[in-house]
């Protein structure tokens, strides 16, 4: 077909319009199912990857087992710092958690077609990121086998959970979460099951497929309800993921802990949740593609719009963390004051630098197009982000418990290897069930990759040559920026 | 039940076929195509769905029981904590917010599953697997005196492939 | 056509979350209810309070103005027992009676098997209860009539609220727990 | 009691053991009925006791010579808890930490359990007929050998009956009289006392003083008949505008020095001149001599001027004098004839009505020279009771090697101490409280001494096993006393009958007989040592405020931080935070201090209140056995020291000389100080004595307080008048709302008719912390930090401590200390804050907690609910005053390795509070179980409760009566009048938390030329 070759001056081209992304190497609705389908066969790196995890996460539960043993005490916790790297570590979880959502439901809602092809990715994540962080909760308590207590069930001691308490919010917000996030993750994987379905030639997988895959057919009955069904989840969906993360904040911001009592929580750390969230998407697919060999599919056009998403929140934090300063100067409140000078110059100072440069200073090498379209500082970029974004929650709440209102309890905290190992384990957990999932269902959303490609007519084939917008020529491998 | 099934390569051919058919009043017709086309739509014309009753109902029941039970639980062993009101509205707002995503988005699904006659525990007839790839399908249902009728349509508008099934 | 089979789900579905409220419903509510060990003496409750309309705090003697209402001491039983003997009159045996004198005898208390009891941390005051008139037999069934003495009641949390508030008495957590 | 324990003992703590385990023992573990155990009834109910309900037994306190009267709780059998006797005159029904601690001596697992002899180096257990046939037959051998006159008999300082019984049996054994020996007692002060007034030790009235000036006596914490003097001192500062003024002189500024209102930091050796200087200011004589003082002592020579003058003004005054170097007597009697010449002795001072308690106390020099006897060879049989001189004396003394020397050594000690273990044969003696004996505590006063309990373990009294030595082989004549305690009655005016009534009270007049007094030291001997070794740091060594000098092997008093350091659990080298600048030493950093007699290594502590020339640490820990709370914590700075003496034969602990250097290593300071200054946040308050009057909002602005909007305090003390503050008030009282349930103040149970409240009277407040083991003893509160316990704290040093440098110590109510003012000039100021649950109207705690762990009760308490608390610690975080701890380990579970109470330490549980489990947070409870036990009895009597007929347990203790506890709904209660008073403060008012308790201000007396106050406030 025709390739026309572009003039080397017209780099760096014009941004594409994010709704608009198209996948011209992508030509038929066969290519699609050939070329995903075909990510699904396990391979040698697949099954290290999945033993390296499994290891971890071993080493978590043993360590949990003799923490239930022993008693907490055998983390560092050191009072009045009551909260350590467990609360951490499910904030961080939690705010991972939040690009899925995002990615699927309110840029579905927004049309943003660069969606398309890395939401069912980011979707998983959320998933299983929602079930790590939700681990944190049980496993910070010092009862953890009585953690059926924060849910109101009836029972013979009359008694009941506190529904004034942030805790019990977090509770249903995050079940909430974990339960229509995972409907949203099945809802939009059926079609696609069923595709796998009709391929699949073991007989066993095949029933399997057969039984998760409900018995679609792609009628346009279904079709109709299913388009609908799915628009109303992505309706809920929106404010969820939205009203979540600020739960999760109220654990803060209604404390009256100075460096937490702040009405600012909420809108700073949704920004926060999918600003790291968007980190862990790019950790995530660059490798993916790479791996999968998918790069015409999740195209450098689509990491460029999702960076420039990654940047706008980036701005949002930012000012978040500038704000807190400034209320705290404009408080008036001493205690207030004292407390934030102690985060950036006191004990907890090298911390908070980090949160800084990782958070604030380093995305914004993202204004740059040209980085924003090389994936290799996109990774890197996006490892400094988890780091910092684990350590802007380490900054909320060690450095304010432990210099709180009552000097004679001013104090320090150091974690011990029972923490980093259950850090450890999580991260283990986590990556287990992203592995498996990958090699049993597609990543990258069939039925709709073949909404946005042109379908086979009887009177032309679709054009794919450039338009005047520099859309793509014909996909080859040897044009610039398509891939790396 | 019995019928007519043609395969397309292409989506207009198909769509010209279902004009057809409809003109022809050749039966109940559904369509299969691997990805969801506003062609479709538009040619067989059906009315909006009605999954959004079942959201709105489960949205309005999911936050009044968020509601009821933190106002009834409370008053139900009244505590004070914190000088705050007995029942108080402001947080057991969170909470009715919650419940009523979760049973809305619950009764979405269901109603989905209700309405598209999910989960179909066995494939029935009329149906080819080449439709979750590239290929667009017609069932036709229809009494077999028909049956020749309807396939000449199909035949007539392209269809690579027309088969009976009962 | 498979259109039936498919409806039957959405009622076993129904069924499965009933039968998950129920369950745990009564969670938590497992008491040794009923729990009858065997004593090391059998004794016998029913000859001492009707026969003989012995009052309760006889034997069980702070009650009325301990948190513990006591266990009769050895002296007490002794106190009849030495002369009402192993024999009866009629020269039949009292096998138990027996038993009592032996330990007696070797100086020994009797190792009662405990059957009432709430958890470490709950304060139960006796003599508050029985000042205020509830009557023995209200929270540990007709003693009078067992044989052997088994628990009655479950002695859940539950069960005391339920018994407070309707008695219009203290029900608050600070009352019991502490 | 008597009688049914004799015949069921045993079997009785038999039966204890299995009730230990079944009640007070077990932990909140778990939500259904635990397992039950077995119920073994008595064999013979005992007379007085019933089951689930305490008997009192007044008894005496032996911790130290003072012999203050205690009422010891019991409950079925068990004492598990020690107050004062309200009735005794000396302590008026407070009581100090160490005194609350003997319990854990009681019921310490490291005592002897029974006779035991030492074969070839080995302990072999005996039975008691086999060790008192050894005792007795090398008894027989000492005594034949012609050497009787050598034998040596150490028992423990102690008045009453039994001296004169020792020395009565000793004659009769044809051997020397015994030594008593008090190795923390001031015996140079003894002896002027003894020269000036011929007591030992006058009664001493603070609160008649003008001016009280101080040279070293710590008397709030360990010199003399401490609680006596707190009460007495309190009651001066109580008198607010007329309360006297307090200076105090010193190289070290004690527990003591730290409640004075100026501190002279004097040259350590020089107050000497500095006393010839006051006497002379008071006599009006010539002025050369302040200069020279002034010199020597380095201090500004008007600042001598000015109290000399006031001195000379002020009458009358309270001049006393605890120094300890080899020139104490010399300054003692400075100090009398400055008293004599301000006409103090009879107003303030008063020979006439002295303390007996310090009578017939032998000085250290006569242990030394007995010590130089054995080294020497001659002493053929050494008996020690209750005695520890290898580890009271220097190292340098040699006592050790001396033993050695000693062929046949007997110890009647309860505990394996570092002297006990060197003996041949041990016959461990009852604890007081499981023994009968009596006390002088007044020149007419004897305070009577019974046991509370069975012995827990298979001792005997000493005075039983002499008795029947005494005996042994002799018929028994009739009414020749069988055992001491008929020895007693017989000899007790009155008989068994008088004696059985006055065992009520614990009290009796008349006197005991008096053990002959030896004759006054010649004024030669022992000549005093001059300063020795060199150096340019001046060392002092003093005795140890919360263990005094055998308080190591109770895990409280090792969990207790010292007032002044608040270190706990281990030793350290007090230096000026200038000499240490100085010398580049870091607090922490581990200095060595080489003496004349050796050198001693611990970490240093940057203390400002001493002089900069001088370096100081704590006499109490470095125990090399005495059981595994004592082993290997800390130093014993008598290392360093070599054996000197004062002409009063006292042991100079204090003056010489000192090389100080950095040892290199370094050790974190077990502390459980954050931040020592206030920053500002007004937690402790003062006001100067000229601002009193001027209505409570004076005083200093603190910052929170009237900065932050929604502030509360333009109403005084809110939420004081109803149990629920502000909001939830308003929707309690809509009479439309019939939903409240016990918080309707209508309700039948009436229980929204009580706010239970608290005020802390700063002024009063001395810090010494008795209120803190009170609340351990009585809210079964665990001590985490023996080594034992630091096993699985990861990260950390496996030594004692380890959970400590994690700030997990459990004190429900700590005492905060801070610095105010310039800590560089001397003139800083200290207040000291206890701090507890504030039981807050408007909790911030509760609404956090997921599960009503924690939530406000109607009766106004702020709850905890162990069984229900998961250990989210979210009420912990929410918490401004950071009150609440957390059960990191299973403390209270005896099958932890962190168990806080190795058997039969859980004897002392107090059945009436839950021991709280692994996992569950913990906080002060207003002692909700006397609450509800007070509440339970006044129904029980059908009644209301009687303003102030019950307190908590801190306030019981205080010695200085600064706690007060009530009902602040109801106006008949004290507390509901003092939260009135001008000086009423919350802590952290701006919070709208509407506490409970209710701290009054501290007053502060500015030096007369100083007009500025004194009080600068929280800054």
């Amino acid at each position: 077909m025709a390739t026309v070759a572009r003039p080397a001056e017209e780099m760096p081209r014009p941004n594409i319009p994010s709704a608009n992304i198209q996948l011209p190497a992508v030509r038929s609705y066969q290519q699609v199912n050939d070329e995903i389908i075909a990510t699904l066969t396990p391979t040698g790196a697949w099954f290290i990857g999945l033993g390296i995890a499994i290891t971890c996460l071993l080493i978590g539960i043993g360590t949990w087992i003799y923490q239930i043993y022993m008693g907490l005490g055998v983390a560092g916790y050191n009072p009045p710092v009551m909260w350590g790297v467990y609360i951490i570590t499910f904030v961080f979880w939690i705010g991972i958690g939040h690009a899925g959502t995002l990615i699927s439901a309110i840029l579905y809602l927004f049309r943003a077609g660069f969606r398309t092809t890395i939401y069912r990715c980011a979707e998983a994540m959320t998933v299983f990121a929602v079930m790590t962080a939700g681990l944190f909760p049980i496993l910070h308590l010092g009862r953890p086998w009585k953690f059926f207590w924060l849910i109101p069930y009836p029972h013979w001691r009359f008694i009941w959970p506190n529904f004034k308490s942030p805790l019990v919010w977090d509770v249903f917000a995050i079940l909430t979460y974990l339960t229509v996030s995972t409907t949203f993750l099945f809802v939009g994987l059926v079609p696609d099951i069923a595709a796998l379905r009709d391929r699949e030639t073991n007989p066993v997988r095949k029933r399997i497929y057969s039984i998760l895959s409900l018995g679609w057919r792609n009628s346009d009955r279904e079709w109709r309800h299913f388009t609908r069904a799915y628009l109303f989840l992505a309706a809920f969906s929106t404010p969820l993921v939205l009203s979540v993360h600020s739960v999760v904040s109220f654990d803060f911001a209604m404390a009256l802990v100075p460096g937490w009592h702040a009405t600012i929580f909420p809108p700073y750390f949704v920004a926060g949740a999918i600003f790291s969230g968007l980190g862990m998407v790019f950790t995530i697919i660059i490798p993916l593609r790479r791996w999968f060999g998918l790069r015409h599919y999740v195209t450098i056009n689509h990491l460029d719009a999702a960076a420039k998403l990654c940047l706008f929140t980036s701005l949002v934090v930012g000012l978040a963390y500038m704000t807190e300063f400034w209320v705290a100067w404009f408080s008036g409140n001493k205690v207030e004051q004292e407390y934030f000078l102690n985060r950036v110059f006191g004990q907890w100072w090298w911390a908070a630098w980090i949160m800084l440069t990782c958070n604030m200073i380093l995305p914004l090498t993202l204004f740059s197009q040209r980085l924003r379209r090389n994936t290799t500082w996109l990774f890197i970029l996006s490892l400094f982000i988890n780091l910092g974004m684990w350590f802007e929650r380490f900054v909320i709440v060690v450095p304010s418990l432990s210099h709180e209102y009552e000097p004679w309890q001013w104090t320090t905290y150091a974690p011990t290897w029972v923490d980093w190992s259950i850090l450890l384990g999580s991260f283990g957990w986590f990556s287990m069930w992203f592995l498996l999932f990958i090699k049993q269902f597609p990543v990258i959303a069939i039925a709709e990759v073949k909404e946005i490609i042109p379908p086979r007519l009887r009177t032309h084939t679709a054009t794919t040559d450039i338009d005047a917008a520099g859309q793509h020529v014909d996909y080859s491998p040897e044009t610039p920026g398509e891939h790396d | 039940m019995r019928g007519v099934l043609g395969v397309f390569r292409e989506l207009d051919s198909a769509v010209d076929a279902i004009t057809a058919l409809r003109q022809a009043k050749a039966g109940s017709i559904t369509v299969y195509t691997p990805t969801p086309r506003h062609e479709f739509e538009h040619a067989l014309a059906h009315g909006p769905s009605v999954v959004r009753r079942f959201t709105l109902i489960g949205g309005l029941l999911g936050a009044t029981f968020g509601y009821w039970i933190a106002i009834w639980i409370s008053e139900y062993w009244p505590m004070v904590v914190g000088g705050k009101p007995i029942p108080s509205w402001v947080p057991y707002t969170v909470f009715g917010f919650e419940v009523m995503v979760l049973v809305g988005a619950l009764s979405t699904v269901f109603g989905l599953f209700a309405v598209a006659r999910l989960p179909r525990l066995m494939m029935t007839v009329g149906y080819d697997p080449r439709f979750t790839e590239g290929d667009y399908g017609i069932w036709v249902e229809c009494p077999p005196d028909r049956e020749a009728k309807v396939t000449e349509v199909l035949q007539q508008n392209g269809a690579v492939e027309v088969r009976r099934e009962r | 056509m498979t259109t039936r089979k498919k409806w039957a789900v959405y009622p076993g579905l129904v069924a499965l979350a009933a039968a998950a409220v129920l369950l745990s419903a009564v969670s938590g509510g497992s008491t040794p209810q009923g729990r009858a060990p065997q004593q090391p003496i059998i004794f016998p409750h029913n000859p001492h309070v009707v026969g003989l309309q012995m009052n309760c705090l006889y034997c069980h003697s702070s009650a009325n103005k301990s948190p513990d209402p006591g266990l009769p001491a050895m002296s007490t039983c002794m106190g009849c027992h030495t002369v009402i003997g192993p024999r009866r009159p009629d020269g039949t045996a009292r096998p138990e009676v027996a038993k009592l004198q032996q330990f007696a005898a070797k100086n020994q208390p009797i190792p009662w098997i405990r059957i009432h009891k709430v958890p470490d941390y709950v304060q139960f005051p006796h003599m508050r209860h029985v000042n205020a008139g509830v009557t023995c037999q209200q929270c540990h069934g007709p003693v009078q009539d067992m044989l052997p003495v088994y628990q009655q009641q479950n002695l859940n949390m539950g069960w005391c609220i339920s018994c407070h508030i309707q008695q219009q008495v203290r029900y608050d957590c600070s009352v019991c727990h502490y | 009691m008597s009688d049914t324990t004799q015949q069921t003992g045993v079997r009785r703590r038999e039966f204890l053991k299995i009730l230990g385990v079944t009640s007070a023992g077990a932990a909140t573990v778990g939500c259904g009925p635990s397992e039950a155990g077995r119920l073994i009834p008595y064999l013979v109910s005992p007379d007085q006791t019933v089951p689930g309900v305490s008997t009192y037994f007044a008894t005496t306190c032996r911790e130290c010579a003072a012999g203050c009267g205690v009422i010891a709780e019991t409950r079925d059998g068990r004492a598990i808890k020690l107050e004062g006797n309200p009735e005794h005159p000396i302590n008026r029904g407070a009581i100090c930490a160490r005194g609350q601690a003997a319990l854990q001596g009681l019921y310490n697992p490291d005592r002897f359990t029974g006779p035991r002899v030492k074969r070839n180096g080995q302990w072999a257990d005996i039975t008691w007929a086999e060790a008192v046939q050894l005792f007795r037959q090398r008894l027989d051998e000492a005594r034949s050998g012609g050497r009787a006159g050598d034998v040596v008999f150490l028992n423990r300082h102690e008045t009453g009956s039994f001296p004169f019984f020792l020395d009565q049996w000793l004659s009769q054994m044809g051997l020397p009289p015994h030594l008593a020996v008090d190795p923390i007692l001031d015996h140079a002060v003894i002896a002027a006392n003894r020269e000036a007034y011929g007591v030992a030790w006058p009664s001493l009235s603070f609160a008649d003083a003008r001016l009280i000036v101080s040279f070293d006596a710590d008397f709030l914490d360990s010199w003399g008949a401490t609680v006596a003097h707190q009460l007495d001192f309190a009651d001066a500062r109580a008198k607010l505008r007329d309360a006297p003024r307090f200076v105090y002189i010193g190289a070290r500024r004690s527990l003591t020095g730290l409640n004075a209102d100026e501190w002279i930091p004097v040259r350590s050796g020089s107050e000497l001149a500095v006393a010839n200087a006051l006497l002379a200011a008071v006599r009006g004589a010539g002025r050369a001599d302040v200069a020279a003082a002034a010199q020597a002592a380095d201090v500004p020579a008007e600042t001598l001027q000015r109290l000399g003058a006031e001195l000379a003004s002020a009458r009358p005054s309270l001049v006393l004098s605890g120094v300890t170097t080899v020139q104490a007597r010399d300054v003692a009697r400075v100090v009398n004839a400055i008293n004599q010449a301000a006409g103090n002795v009879g107003r303030t001072i008063r020979p006439a009505e002295p303390l007996s308690s310090f009578e017939g106390a032998e000085s250290m020099a006569e242990l030394g020279s007995a010590v130089e006897r054995m080294r020497d060879g001659r002493v053929p049989l050494l008996m020690v009771r209750g005695v520890n001189p290898v580890f009271t004396m220097p190292k340098s003394a040699q006592v050790a090697e001396a033993l050695g020397r000693v062929p046949f050594k007997v110890a009647f000690t309860s505990y394996p101490d570092e002297t006990a273990e060197l003996c041949d044969l041990v016959l461990p003696d009852h604890h007081p409280l499981e023994s009968w004996g009596d006390a002088q505590v007044l020149p007419n006063v004897v305070s009577l001494q019974q046991p509370a309990m069975d012995p827990v373990f298979r001792t005997r009294a000493t005075a039983d096993v002499l008795l029947e030595v005494a005996m042994a082989g002799t018929p028994p004549a009739p009414g020749r006393p069988v055992d001491y305690r008929s020895w007693l009655i017989g000899r007790f005016p009155g008989g068994a009958a008088a004696f059985a009534t006055a065992l009520a009270t614990g009290l009796t007049s008349g006197t005991t007989p008096r053990v002959t007094p030896r004759a006054p030291r010649p004024e030669a001997a022992p000549t005093p040592a001059p300063v020795e070794g060199e150096g340019d740091f001046a060392f002092i060594v003093y005795p140890s405020p919360v263990l005094g000098a055998d308080g190591a092997n109770k895990p409280w008093l090792q969990e207790l931080p010292d007032p002044v350091s608040k270190i706990c659990w281990q030793s350290w080298v007090e230096i000026h935070p200038e000499s240490a600048a100085r010398m580049d030493i870091q607090p922490g950093d581990v200095v060595e201090v080489q003496g004349p007699g050796g050198t001693v290594r611990a970490p240093a502590y940057l203390y400002p209140g001493l002089q900069r020339e001088t370096v100081a640490m704590a006499f109490g820990r470095g125990h090399t056995a005495y059981g595994r709370f004592a082993k290997d914590v800390g130093a014993n700075p008598l290392d360093a020291l070599s054996p000197g003496f004062d002409r009063a034969g006292m042991a100079a602990w204090s003056g010489s000389r000192v090389r100080v250097r950095k040892a290199g290593d370094y050790v974190q300071l077990v502390t459980t100080e954050g931040s020592a200054r206030q920053h500002g946040r007004g937690i402790g308050r003062a006001l100067a004595v000229n601002e009193l009057g001027r209505g409570g909002a004076s005083g200093e602005e603190h910052a929170g307080g009237h900065v932050i909007p929604g502030d509360a305090s333009h109403e005084p003390l809110p939420g004081l008048r109803a149990p629920i503050a502000a909001d939830a008030e308003g929707d309690l009282r809509d009479p439309k709302k019939n939903e409240v349930g016990m918080y309707d103040p209508a309700h039948p149970t009436g229980m929204a008719k009580r706010r239970w409240a608290m005020t802390i009277d700063l002024a009063r407040c001395t810090g010494c912390s008795a209120c803190v083991t009170a609340c351990y003893a009585e809210n079964n509160i665990p001590t985490v930090g023996a080594a034992y316990q630091s096993g699985h704290t990861q990260g950390l040093p496996k030594t004692a401590g380890a959970n400590i440098l994690r700030s997990r110590e459990m004190a429900w109510i700590r005492l905060e200390r801070y610095w105010e003012g310039d800590e560089a000039s001397p003139d800083f100021e200290t207040r000291f804050v206890p701090m507890l649950c504030q039981h807050c109207g408007n909790a911030p705690c509760e609404p956090v907690c997921p599960v009503f762990a924690t939530y406000h009760s109607p009766d106004g308490l702020n709850v905890q609910v162990y069984n229900r608390c998961v250990g989210t610690r979210y009420c912990s975080n929410n918490c401004p005053y950071k009150v609440r701890y957390f059960n990191w380990f299973g403390y209270g579970e005896t099958d932890r390795p962190q168990y806080a109470w190795p058997e039969p330490l859980n004897w002392q549980l107090n059945p009436d509070v839950t021991v709280r489990g692994k996992g569950v947070m913990e906080k002060c409870t207003f002692c909700v179980q006397r609450i509800r036990e007070a509440e339970n009895r006044a129904r029980a009597e059908g009644r209301e409760l009687v303003p102030d007929e019950f307190t908590v347990a801190c306030a019981q203790a205080c010695p200085s009566r600064a706690i007060v506890f009530g009902d602040a709904a109801d106006e008949q209660w004290t507390v509901a009048r003092q939260v009135r008073d001008e000086r009423a403060y919350h802590v952290f008012e701006e919070l709208n938390t509407f506490t409970a308790v209710v701290y009054l201000k501290k007053v502060t007396y500015p030096a007369p030329a100083a007009a500025a106050p004194a009080a600068a406030g929280g800054e």
